[in-house]
């Protein structure tokens, strides 16, 4: 194709807001050594769980495929097996019959885990929003979602960018504080109605 | 075979047989109770032999649940499509065709759980996408949740 | 030229003299113990780290790149996540059984090595029914995997372990007729003893074809012996999620990982001894200049290189062949296997006999 | 999970039932497989489906023909351009409009491309299922090129919605066809590589011949389409029955055997991807100059019932349209190829053992969103 596609320096991803709140906090230099050894094992070994609904699991394959290849930072040991999964990529629709087998999932998962909400079907219910009887409008109503990746579906690209935003805010905690269910947004439904309420800045 | 000779042995066998309109293919518009013995002649017959049931679904019209069935030949490849109209929306049942076609078995296992259509003598009615304890049937006009939210 | 019997010798003769002669014993037990688990845990990474690389380049991919250069961290990377990880304690289940199941796979693994002659002198025990002693250690593994099934109150895992039972149990009898093949040739079982018998040429070359038959009838069933490759079926990916570990999670399954390629390990390293003359160098026959150069090679790196060769061997199985149907692991075992190797036992006890082999 | 009838029924008789899905590795989504096991042997299954239903007819009542459109792409999604052509001419046919010769032309090798990508990603797919993980990347490595061609002329990768009632949304790009005559030289290439890999192991061999037959008796019956029903002998190619768009025009063999069994529905995959290649070439030479939209006033379809079959990569869909005349269907109903193919699972998986059923359902190609809708 003779495109020179430049790789990008780290630096030159610039963190969300609720990253750059998560890493304001300081702790002792003691704590925060662990810490960063422990969050650097975390986030270079995030195993995605085998687990896709619909078109963005195609996606999420062909990012495990020979072009875009997962396995460079490490991903590439999908676990069949909810027990030894770190990240469940929710990959497609979830629907009302699926919603509990979603939530048992990830119940079964060893702490600590994180989601990936993949395409606008998992982070809104995308296409099928409105009209729609039986699709759950955004995985967050059923599980708290660590990063949100738009796109119907994403391109592998965007899902290689999920999960170094993922590795980055895995590296932005600490084991100290409260902050493991922090930088996680959950939807409640109050009366019917979908109010978002993000929890990331809150400490 | 030709529309018209379809028609004609259609016709033959069931004179109350009403022909629709359909211009794609042949139509025949038959009576519930009628439908089970149309189907089975229509698969034994040997010069049509409809083995193959390609679509069967329901619509919700004004005047009942309109029940379509999509038959062709695998071996004389011509087509042919039955309707039936249930008049009665609240207690809509027709006899089932899963024994004639086992396609027809799980078609009839989604009109069921879609339109609440019962199918009389159906060997595993139950419900196949939705869940065992919704209420309502979603297909129909006048099904109405608290869960969709309308554009 | 690289013995390294005179270091090992010294350090026995340093704790000898220093302590009594039971603190002695323990601290020459110790030492040697953490030197093993440091060689296990090292091996293991850098194994696992190989076949990801490994099967990448067999898959036009590049593998494990991001974490420190070439990747090479990696699976500490791994080791640290897993090891931090919620150990999931299963309702119902047994937990007794439950929680030793992958010790029980860890230690016939680790125990194993014990007796692995990596160079002359290096061997933490030379057993004098060495080979004996490696078979019945090592498949001490499958026990460990049964009870694993068995404990996880999982259909998946109970279904996967009867799977695993039935393949161990079956294909050690091969393993243990190539081995007993070998073990006529050499006319020993302790492994420092099969290798001297090499001196003069290694056991594949001087055995003629029934050597190579030996070789491959045990490489299959050291596959197979492993739970590995086109004979995963007690894991089964697509089959039974995770087969005898669905249901372990954080390190105990890293204890189930880590022991599948320190088995993988176990196994290449017996074929280099038995087969490929372990830390001997390479000779061909009357040419002394090549010979001497081949000498010069320190003997590690011929048992390492052999081994790598053999767990490279093993890894192309793996990811090149689709998996067996349970039935037809047992047909080629116990149909074919088994009698081929009974035949090539009694061609080479004639051989030995007649004194035929060089 | 529910506790369904059956499952108090099995326990008083003991019976060994595990649950395969709605996540497991081999059911490729979230369908469930309920299998009732004698040792490993499958003594029968029970499929449940509906954990991906999402209720794309009821949807379709509230939204225009171009924009329902969108929707069918997420039903069988590795058939996306096809999915879309089928509405396009169920409205086309309703509306007794003809596109110009270039859009079919287009449809048609786009069509044939999007076989391709699809029996390519099922043969990696297929290969993990039984085991030889290395397949998986061969088939991606070349679908990659596909997508390629996609995303140059439509702008999406997996789900384009590019054709539609009376045409296309936009003219092909300028490289189309000479990176398609690359991709079809290339792949006619790479093709032998699959039965080098696969086709001639002898354990896969083993593990597929006489492996779930499927008679062609039951095929009809259960209205098995597509691959696995050409494989058991029932000649149900659309594009041979009733040809649509580019096809008349091109000569391709429908391929089939009478054998049924899993090998020989990998078998028909592969020889379907020649064929497919051939079409593609025999068209991407000559695509005629032309309009590719149809300047239409309102896309309506006039009172009446239509329908309207085409053959995707997993077999015949029918798109089912009842219209009262207005822009929105009053009813629109998508019989779907996985649907059908699904419930012959328990028919030809009895008796077989539980690796086996892998392979079946592998081998019957299945895209649970399909079969959910």
């Amino acid at each position: 194709m003779g495109i020179e596609i430049k790789s990008m320096e780290y630096g030159d991803f610039n963190d969300n807001e609720a990253l750059e709140e998560l890493k304001k906090s300081g702790s002792n230099v003691l704590l925060s050594t662990v810490d960063a050894i422990i969050n650097w094992g975390r986030s270079n070994s995030v195993w995605p769980l085998t687990f896709a609904t619909s078109c963005c699991g195609i996606e999420m394959m062909a990012t495990g495929g020979a072009r875009h290849d997962f396995a460079r930072f490490g991903i590439e040991v999908y676990r069949a097996s909810p027990r030894q999964a770190d990240v469940i990529v929710v990959a497609g629709t979830i629907v009302r019959k699926m919603a509990p087998v979603l939530k048992r999932l990830y119940d079964q998962m060893a702490d600590p885990k994180y989601v990936i909400a993949m395409g606008a079907c998992a982070v809104s219910g995308g296409p099928f929003y409105y009209n729609s009887y039986s699709v759950i409008r955004g995985v967050d109503q059923v599980i708290p979602v660590d990063v949100y990746i738009p796109g119907c579906p994403p391109r592998p690209e965007a899902l290689l960018y999920g999960v170094m935003q993922l590795q980055r805010k895995i590296q932005a905690l600490s084991m100290t504080s409260e902050k493991k269910q922090e930088g996680k947004s959950h939807r409640h439904r109050a009366e019917g109605k979908d109010v978002i309420t993000k929890e990331t800045s809150s400490s | 075979m030709t529309r018209e000779e379809m028609t004609a042995l259609v016709r033959g066998k069931f004179p109350d047989v009403k022909l629709g309109s359909n211009k794609q293919f042949p139509e025949f518009i038959a009576a519930p109770d009628q439908i089970h013995s149309l189907c089975t002649a229509l698969k034994e017959d040997a010069q049509t032999k409809m083995d193959y049931l390609f679509c069967e679904t329901a619509a919700d019209r004004k005047d009942g649940f309109h029940l379509v069935y999509h038959l062709t030949s695998s071996a004389l490849g011509h087509c042919v499509m039955l309707r039936t109209v249930l008049t009665d929306k609240a207690k809509p049942e027709v006899e089932t065709v899963g024994g004639i076609w086992m396609a027809a078995e799980f078609y009839e296992r989604e009109i069921f759980d879609l339109f609440g259509i019962q199918f009389a003598h159906h060997p595993d009615l139950r419900r196949i996408f939705l869940d065992d304890d919704w209420v309502g049937y979603p297909l129909r006009k006048d099904y109405k949740d608290s869960f969709t939210l309308e554009h | 030229m690289y013995d390294f019997s005179p270091l090992v010798d010294s350090f026995s003769h340093f704790f000898t003299e220093t302590f009594s002669p039971f603190w002695a014993g323990l601290f020459s037990m110790l030492t040697l113990g953490v030197a093993i688990l440091l060689f296990y845990a090292v091996i293991g990474l850098y194994l696992v780290y190989a076949e990801r690389k490994i099967c990448a380049r067999m898959q036009n991919r590049l593998g494990p790149n991001r974490v420190g250069p070439l990747g090479l961290f990696q699976t500490i990377a791994d080791l640290i996540k897993l090891l931090l990880k919620e150990l999931i304690y299963i309702r119902r289940a047994d937990a007794l059984l439950f929680n030793m199941a992958p010790f029980i796979v860890i230690v016939a693994s680790i125990m194993a090595i014990g007796s692995i002659p990596f160079a002359k002198g290096l061997q933490a025990i030379d057993l004098n029914i060495g080979v004996l002693y490696i078979l019945a250690i090592s498949s001490m593994g499958v026990i460990g995997i049964l009870i694993a099934g068995w404990s996880s109150n999982n259909k998946y895992s109970v279904i996967g372990a009867m799977r695993s039972g039935a393949q161990v149990i079956s294909y050690e009898l091969s393993l243990g007729l190539a081995l007993l093949c070998m073990i006529t040739f050499a006319g020993s079982m302790q492994l420092s003893e099969i290798i001297k018998s090499q001196q003069d040429g290694w056991w594949i070359f001087k055995g003629h074809l029934p050597a190579l038959i030996a070789f491959g009838v045990y490489l299959i069933a050291g596959t197979a012996e492993t739970n590995r490759g086109p004979f995963d079926l007690a894991e089964a990916e697509s089959e039974l999620t995770a087969g005898f570990h669905t249901e372990y999670s954080g390190i105990k399954f890293a204890f189930f990982f880590l022991a599948e390629y320190m088995n993988m390990f176990i196994v290449a390293s017996i074929a280099t001894t038995v087969f490929l003359g372990g830390w001997l160098p390479f000779h061909i026959y009357h040419f002394e200049f090549f010979n001497k150069g081949m000498d010069f090679v320190p003997p590690v790196f011929w048992f390492f290189g052999k081994t790598a060769f053999v767990i490279y061997v093993m890894m192309w199985f793996k990811w090149t062949f689709p998996r067996l149907r349970i039935d037809q692991l047992l047909a080629l075992e116990w149909k074919y296997l088994l009698p081929i190797n009974i035949i090539n036992l009694l061609v080479i006890s004639f051989l030995t006999l007649m004194q035929w082999h060089f | 999970m529910e506790e369904t009838l059956l499952d108090i029924e099995l326990k008083e008789k003991e019976e060994y039932i595990i649950n395969m899905g709605p996540q497991h590795p081999s059911t490729h989504g979230v369908l469930r497989l309920e299998v009732c096991l004698e040792g490993e042997k499958v003594k029968y299954l029970r499929p449940h489906c509906g954990y991906i239903h999402r209720g794309i007819e009821k949807m379709s009542e509230k939204l225009t023909y171009p924009q329902l459109l969108h929707l069918t792409d997420r039903m069988d999604y590795l058939s996306a351009h096809i999915n879309n052509e089928a509405v396009a001419l169920c409205v086309e046919n309703a509306m007794e409009v003809e596109v110009s010769d270039r859009v079919k032309y287009i449809r048609t090798i786009l069509a044939e491309l999007t076989r391709i990508a699809s029996h390519q990603l099922w043969w990696s797919a297929f290969g993990m299922d039984l085991g030889a993980l290395t397949t998986f990347f061969y088939g991606l490595r070349d679908r990659e090129k596909i997508l390629d061609i996609f995303e140059e002329t439509t702008g999406s990768r997996l789900i384009q919605s590019y054709i539609t009632p009376g045409g296309l949304m936009g003219d092909i790009h300028p490289n189309f066809q000479k990176r398609t005559k690359e991709f079809v030289k290339y792949f006619r290439k790479k093709l032998p590589e699959y039965d080098q890999l696969l086709t001639g192991n002898v354990i896969f061999h083993e593990r597929t011949q006489g492996i779930g037959i499927m008679s062609k008796e039951d095929a009809i019956d259960y209205g098995v389409t597509g691959p696995p029903g050409r494989a058991s002998g029932f000649h149900c190619d659309i594009r041979k029955i009733a040809p649509y768009s580019a096809y008349p025009l091109v000569k391709f063999n429908q391929i089939l055997f009478t054998e049924g069994d899993t090998f020989h529905r990998y078998l028909v995959r592969i020889k379907e991807m020649w064929e497919s290649l051939s079409i593609i070439e025999q068209l991407i030479d000559n695509i005629p100059p032309g309009e590719t939209m149809l300047s239409l006033k309102a896309i309506k379809a006039p009172k009446g019932e239509y329908y309207q079959r085409v053959e995707t990569a997993r077999g015949e869909l029918g798109v089912y349209i009842v219209s009262d005349g207005g822009p929105l269907p009053a009813r629109i109903h998508y019989r779907t190829p996985n649907f059908s193919n699904l419930f012959v699972l328990n028919k030809i998986a009895q008796g077989h053992k539980i690796a086996d059923l892998v392979a079946i359902s592998g081998s019957l190609d299945l895209v649970i969103p399909d079969i959910d809708r």
